[in-house]
């Protein structure tokens, strides 16, 4: 993981931040942009708690993880992203606790001279938040809380990297 | 000693998020750690099937079988995880 | 293409803006998602000008564009992603004008049930943008202005889409 | 009447952005209405010769060679688009 107290215009930052408080995407875009006239392209990506899941309506979402790895599997996962393309800045925040539908739960934003890579960053980042970094589900349902299983989905897209 | 740490489904069916135990004897990698603690019975072999899909880190990186476990190490079991 | 007047949750609008002014990302992100519990995902893209192109330092840049047409090409490139993908809003805005580096250029912004289909749309609709929508670029370089070449890797950005 | 719109490079070199002209006698395509212009001579042969990537619109979509003109049709010549 780069040093995040000494950014450059063209190898920027990796920041990732796990926590309970909501977070304002404008704030962290135009922070992140903030007079690096290198950057040409910033792909985001916002993961939204849905009042629906599987078919049942969800009440809340309460977001279990495991402190001190969730770091480490993020910043492993954006590491990975920096070896496979050109990027600038990675930003990673995920919430931890207690959601209702329409709150934000994930943003990750990667900016990159151009937009190619950092699309492809920004959704490989996803696809492997998605698969390894310890986070899990609960969901409050009319029938009781329960566990959100695991996608096979998740797997595939993860899979696709190769 | 070892501490492992439970999370998620499986913190709740084993009814604890944390324990500290002596190295067993003739445990050297997560295979027999896992075959360890179902030994206990009850839930513990429901839940630590090899049949379940349980997921294991040791020293907080994802683990396989074969990882070498170790005096002082941390162990984690959980399901397979569900962020983002 | 969507009636912008009458939004549903999963349906959404399209929405498409051509015009000089500035834009804010984070109004623009919570104005699509505003109450709307349907949307898992949100990804989005922000075009930015830079300070150098094909290695030459550029003090600015002036985009000019078909009026009529502009919105018509967004419009077909809006309708030929739903047509593909399963997604709630598409917002596009793009710029007009002269343009500093670091200036925003462009936004496209896709709101989904799940994340996979707002990506696709969003960097569909960028790589469709960048080939099909009547823009054109004049950059200033210290050694005058010059029109900007189309580039070939937009032209294969595009192709792969079938 | 056949309302004609050039765009940027094209706009510059040609020396004008807009012009109206009646439809010339014969020309029913896109192909024959860039024969015509290019007619002109000059500026008008060198900008318009076939190996330039010029592309064209008719009525604000985007056409071809063999796509029709018809007495009214706004018809836009113009380079490469380079949005985004």
């Amino acid at each position: 993981m780069n040093d995040p107290t000494r950014p450059s215009a063209t190898q920027g930052r990796t920041d990732i931040r796990v926590h309970e408080a909501d977070f304002d995407v404008g704030h962290e875009i135009a922070q992140l942009r903030a007079g690096n006239a290198a950057i040409g392209a910033v792909a985001t990506f916002i993961g939204v708690c849905r009042d629906i899941n599987d078919g049942d309506h969800v009440a809340e979402l309460v977001l279990e993880h495991y402190p001190g790895m969730t770091e480490k599997a993020l910043g492993a996962i954006a590491d990975e992203a920096r070896g496979r393309w050109d990027v600038i800045d990675i930003l990673i925040i995920h919430r931890v606790g207690r959601m209702l539908p329409t709150d934000q739960i994930v943003f990750v934003a990667v900016t990159s001279a151009h937009r190619g890579e950092a699309f492809a960053a920004c959704e490989f980042l996803m696809d492997f938040l998605k698969t390894r970094a310890p986070f899990w589900k609960k969901e409050q349902t009319p029938a009781g809380s329960r566990w959100v299983d695991a996608r096979e989905a998740d797997d595939a897209a993860a899979g696709r990297w190769g | 000693m070892l501490n492992i740490l439970y999370f998620a489904r499986l913190k709740e069916t084993l009814g604890r998020d944390t324990e500290r135990i002596e190295l067993p004897a003739g445990v050297a990698d997560v295979a027999a750690l896992t075959d360890w603690l179902r030994a206990r019975g009850g839930v513990w072999s429901e839940e630590l099937a090899a049949s379940r899909p349980v997921r294991v880190a040791v020293n907080q990186d994802m683990a396989r079988h074969d990882t070498p476990i170790r005096d002082g190490d941390e162990i984690a079991y959980f399901p397979p995880v569900t962020g983002g």
